[in-house]
């Protein structure tokens, strides 16, 4: 079965307090970057099987369902391609 | 307005009690105002008229309940402030964080005492550790405690973590912080007149708007969506804002402090302002905020996490200021006292609520009829069926049930030394012992609590939790001075929740005065029930002593060749036992009976013993009985025993269980050097207490000689079986 | 001999280095990390904690404070410079000691006690200990495992620059608590004036805290006077 | 001045272990999701003033070269737009 490469950005919900971005955001503006904001979160890089680019598709959003978790995280599927 | 009210679940009567206060119809922001202080979070509507028989006096009490946190001397002008926290709701939606911002929270009140916090106990109750959901929960909670208490520096000493069905909806997270003054540092939520009210910390957003609203109401069913945002704690925040709050009261620069939590600025500035006997005007326009456009409603309800205010004392507010500056936090005015009693509110220069500070502090009170559930009374009054089972084989499970197992796998992910002030850490006595430096003095510290006793059997249940957490103190050497208690209990509207709340607070007072510790702080967390059933009466109580560190006992066998002595009735009873539960599935029968008058002279016999340098070793019988109390003194060391047990003539098997491993309070294993032996019995015999000998240490094997055979074990495989169930969970991955 | 005890914010190990300083009879004072000038100190101890939270990595953000130019001026002149649990990441996230520490192997945060062998004695730290001996040290760490490519571990180890290794307290198998590489616990740069390590010696001063395996290395340091 | 945010992922270098991959791998896997590999690494959305999309990338970059530790971790600027 061809092998599918999936980019998954989890990161945090509008509103929701990231004290990582703040802290972040405080260290980069000391070390004289002035920055507006930064918002800390996760990618994920996984491989697996599928059939077709639609099913890689389908299953890299179910797994992006599975691993945000909904109260606080929205994920999105920022790349997906086929590896050789 | 009276519809408004309707949809934000003000009822009927309450709304026309505002409106009769204010002499007039309350305005939209208003009403908000009512709505969070008259939550039962805030108000404490049901049980404040329970709560006032809880014996409060005492010698070692400086600060009852009434303040952020209580107080006690322990002596050399040292105090300890100490409260216990709930936060259950925002735990149950999300763990991890709800976990952290709980942690944050006790934290904060303890600041607000002028105390540096120095240690932290967690007290966790959830559904069955089988079930996928209870497990989820427990790694998030262990996680988010972790995640703040080891960041912010207050290393997690101790706490108590139970199994049981009645949970599985609704688990129970509830922090208990202690915080060591000296006593002339002690702070209140106090103000003169005339004064700013500084706000200090971090920025306000949306974040657990309506939060103690919320947390006071049944869970509903509502959709993700119409979810409060979750509030998100913040350590690093957290700890900067602890060591500016310490500084500027170190330097004398502030007369009053005061937490910002459930209800956030309404409840802080307007209590502030009521206990001071003044009023307050606050101006929104000058709240620091982290989100644009936020409404009079959002910034006065909002909770976001790592919020203080500080009250400076004449003349210092500027270096109240810079102290802030230093530590990268901001502190500006926001409100200041005024002589009119009221919470006066501005917002764009305009006024957009006045209310009396009395009418929002003091919600009506509810004295309701309870009436005990006949099904509990059927489960307790139920005859047990005959027990059979090999000892032999008994052990290594009951070692092994979730609610006996070792919280190793938990402990090992707190820090629990940071600050090197821990000389008794987890797993190495029934209490955490924590050292005042430079001096002599330790503090003694357990919560404690048995879901099994206090279901069955409410009032008694509470009455053995301040009696087990008052032993736990005591074998370590420590008196036990005050305790803090956590009340978690079902809907108290119904006459089975009302009940068994009254029944909770009769039982803590009657253990109180018999056992001569008064509470000095606590809280309270009611509606815990999901699809209409109740959680199990659960009054967490956390009890804090004092001892000379030089001389402590531990829970470990430690050299060979020690007697082992129990004092106490050679007896156990298996009513609401672990065994049965093992053996039968059954949560049933009378718990067991407690003689206060006993349980105090055998605690006091224990600590004589400690402090006259008899014993270094001590552990109660509590889960379990005998024989797993015999098993977890052997653990920390390795060491095993031989011990002799009688069964009296011709008891039936489940008799011979009983004795095994049935549980009965005031009882205490401990062990003497042969040498000490006569002095011990005779000093014990002196006391008029009950006693016997029942063996020696040493060896690699716990070996029970009893009437019928001999029954013996590897002390390396009963320690792996205690500790598999929560390695496998926690360090697992499903 | 007067110390330094660098304080970033969030630091929290910072009073119980002072209490072992201290201990030991050396005199320590606290040095805010946004201090140029370390003028005055004879050594510089970075504290345990979780400095910036130790949000994005662990010593990441505080590896960039003012006051790591005159650590590293330190280092560069030979005084001593001890860096323990979070000060030993900032050491090494500043490059001033190699390699890094990334997330324990277990993934969670772990307090507990471990075995820690002395790989050489000849330094100021471990004058006090014999070579092999294995000491009863604390760990509370969650990113702890040391990680160097094989370029940099075989330079490590070839100029013996290991000083302390995880070992068995009692045979046990799995007494490495965080799969650091070649069972590394605390590193020194080639002049043997800098000290790295994630197990905490400064919890470990007194009977009444447990164990005092920690002390001999405070107390090396106090004939120890350089600069 | 003009805004840009840039997203910057910063990934464990290959063959260096990542036992939070491995964890994530198992659990895709327990709730039947057959993957090869997952590696998990950080992203960050910066928001930050700059002339020119020229400069504005020189930034980030610089910016990427300060977060990342290179001793085990590389950065790749992923994106970068003009917000409105
Ligand atoms: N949730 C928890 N968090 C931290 N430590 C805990 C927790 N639960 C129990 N402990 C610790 O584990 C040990 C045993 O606790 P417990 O089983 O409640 O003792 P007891 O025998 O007094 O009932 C104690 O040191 C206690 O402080
Ligand atoms: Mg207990």
């Amino acid at each position: 079965m061809p092998k599918y490469q999936a980019t998954l950005l989890i990161e945090l919900k509008e509103g929701i307090l990231d004290p990582q971005g703040r802290a972040v955001e405080g260290v980069l503006k000391d070390l004289g970057h002035p920055v507006d904001s930064v918002r800390v979160g996760k990618v994920l890089e996984i491989v697996f099987p599928a059939e077709t680019l639609l099913e890689a598709e389908e299953k890299a959003r179910a797994m992006g369902r599975l691993l945000a978790n909904p109260v606080m995280e929205v994920f999105t599927l920022e790349a997906l391609k086929e590896l050789p | 307005m009276e519809t408004l009210a309707q949809e934000i679940g003000i009822p009927e009567e309450e709304y026309r009690e505002i409106t009769q206060r204010l002499g007039r119809e309350p305005n939209r922001v208003e009403l908000f105002l009512f709505k969070v202080m008259w939550s039962e979070h805030c108000a404490y509507k049901n049980s404040r008229p329970l709560l006032k028989q809880l014996p409060k006096e005492g010698e070692a009490v400086l600060q009852g309940p009434g303040e952020n946190a209580g107080v006690v001397r322990i002596g050399e002008g040292w105090a300890v402030a100490f409260k216990i926290e709930s936060h259950n709701h925002p735990s149950a939606v999300e763990p991890f964080q709800g976990a952290a911002t709980g942690v944050g929270g006790i934290i904060r009140d303890i600041m607000s005492m002028g105390a540096r916090p120095i240690a932290l106990l967690d007290s966790l109750r959830f559904g069955p550790l089988g079930d996928a959901r209870s497990r989820y929960l427990l790694k998030g909670v262990v996680s988010g405690i972790a995640h703040y208490g080891n960041a912010i520096g207050v290393p997690t000493v101790g706490g108590d973590l139970y199994f049981h069905e009645g949970y599985r909806e609704n688990p129970l997270v509830n922090a208990m912080c202690l915080g060591l003054l000296r006593e002339e540092h002690l702070r209140r939520s106090q103000a003169s007149l005339g004064r700013p009210i500084y706000y200090a910390g971090a920025k306000t957003g949306r974040d657990g708007i309506g939060g103690a609203a919320f947390a006071s109401r049944e869970l509903s069913e509502d959709k993700e969506e119409d979810r409060p945002a979750v509030q998100v704690g913040d350590p690093f925040l957290g700890k900067l804002l602890m060591e500016a709050t310490l500084e500027a009261i170190e330097k004398d620069l502030v007369e009053g402090v005061q937490d910002m939590g459930a209800a956030g600025l309404t409840s802080s500035l307007s209590e502030l302002a009521f206990k001071s006997g003044l009023g307050v005007e606050l101006d929104l326009d000058r709240v620091p905020t982290r989100e644009r456009n936020m409404g009079p409603i959002e910034l006065l309800l909002s909770e976001s996490q790592e919020r203080m205010v500080l009250v400076p004392k004449e003349g210092r507010e500027r270096e109240l200021e810079e102290v802030f500056r230093k530590w990268g936090l901001d502190c500006v005015p926001v409100a200041r006292t005024i002589p009119e009693r009221v919470f006066r509110v501005l917002f764009r220069g305009e006024v957009v609520a006045e209310v009396p500070t009395e009418a929002l502090a003091e919600a009506p009170t509810y004295v309701r009829i309870g009436r005990e559930d006949p099904e509990i009374r059927r489960l307790r009054e139920m005859p047990l069926p005959p027990l059979a089972a090999n000892p032999q084989e008994i052990l290594p499970q009951l070692l092994a049930s979730p609610n006996l197992a070792s919280r190793e796998a938990i402990y090992e992910r707190y820090d629990h030394q940071v600050g090197t002030r821990t000389t008794l850490v987890p797993g190495k006595g029934d209490a955490a012992v924590l050292w005042v430096k430079g001096t002599h003095l330790g503090i003694a510290t357990k919560v404690d609590q048995n879901p099994r006793y206090s279901r069955l059997h409410p009032r008694l249940g509470a009455m053995h939790a301040l009696a087990e957490a008052c032993r736990n103190v005591s074998v370590v050497g420590a008196k036990p001075l005050a305790y803090t208690d956590g009340l978690n209990l079902g809907s108290p509207e119904t006459p089975e929740g009302y009940f068994e709340l009254q029944e909770t607070l009769a039982g803590l007072r009657e253990a109180s005065e018999a056992l001569g510790v008064p509470v000095v702080s606590g809280n309270v967390s009611l509606y815990n029930e999901s699809g209409g059933r109740r959680i199990p009466p659960t009054a967490m109580v956390g009890v804090v002593g004092v001892l000379d560190i030089r001389r402590r006992a531990e829970m470990g066998f430690r050299r060979p060749g020690e007697v082992i002595l129990l004092l106490g009735e050679e007896k156990g009873e298996l009513g609401g036992s672990e065994v049965l539960y093992l053996l039968s599935g059954l949560e049933a029968g009378h718990p067991p009976r407690l003689d206060l008058e006993q349980e105090k002279r055998v605690q006091e016999a224990i600590r004589e013993l400690i402090a006259l340098g008899l014993t270094r070793t001590a552990h109660d019988l509590a889960e379990g009985g005998l024989l797993a109390a015999l098993a977890e003194m052997t653990f920390p060391y390795g060491l095993g025993a031989t011990v002799e047990v009688r069964t009296r003539g011709s008891e039936p098997p489940s008799g011979h269980l009983a004795l095994l491993f049935g549980e009965a309070p005031s009882r205490i294993l401990f062990t003497v050097d042969k040498e000490h032996l006569k002095e011990t019995t005779f000093r014990l015999e002196e006391m008029g207490l009950p006693y016997r000998v029942l063996g020696e240490t040493g060896g690699h094997t716990l070996t029970v000689l009893t009437p019928d055979g001999v029954l013996e074990w590897e002390v390396e495989e009963l320690l792996a079986a205690w500790k598999r169930p929560l390695r496998e969970v926690l360090d697992g991955q499903a | 001999m007067k110390w330094a005890i660098i304080r970033f914010p969030g630091s929290n190990c910072d009073e119980d280095a002072r209490f072992a300083l201290e201990k030991a009879g050396l005199k320590a004072e606290y040095v805010w990390h946004t201090e140029t000038s370390l003028k005055g100190f004879d050594g510089a101890f970075l504290p345990g904690g979780f400095s910036y939270g130790d949000y994005l990595r662990a010593g990441a953000l505080a590896a960039k404070s003012p006051v790591m130019e005159e650590v590293r001026r330190f280092a560069h002149e030979g005084r001593p410079v001890i860096g323990v649990c979070n000060g030993f990441q900032v050491l090494t996230e500043a490059g001033i000691l190699p390699g890094a520490l990334l997330a324990n192997l277990n993934l969670h945060f772990t307090c507990k006690e471990v075995g820690v062998r002395v790989e050489r004695n000849d330094l100021p730290f471990t004058r006090l200990y014999q070579k092999r001996q294995v000491l009863r040290l604390p760990i509370a760490h969650a990113e702890g495992r040391y990680y160097a490519d094989a370029e940099t571990l075989a330079r490590l180890e070839g100029e013996g620059l290991v000083v302390f290794r995880y070992a068995p307290l009692k045979g046990e198998t799995d007494y490495n608590p965080n799969g650091s590489l070649h069972d590394i616990a605390g590193i020194t740069n080639e002049r043997g004036n800098v000290l790295g390590m994630m197990p905490h010696p400064e919890r470990a001063v007194d009977e009444v805290l447990g164990g005092t395996d920690g002390l001999p290395l405070f107390l090396g340091l106090l004939e120890e006077v350089t600069g």
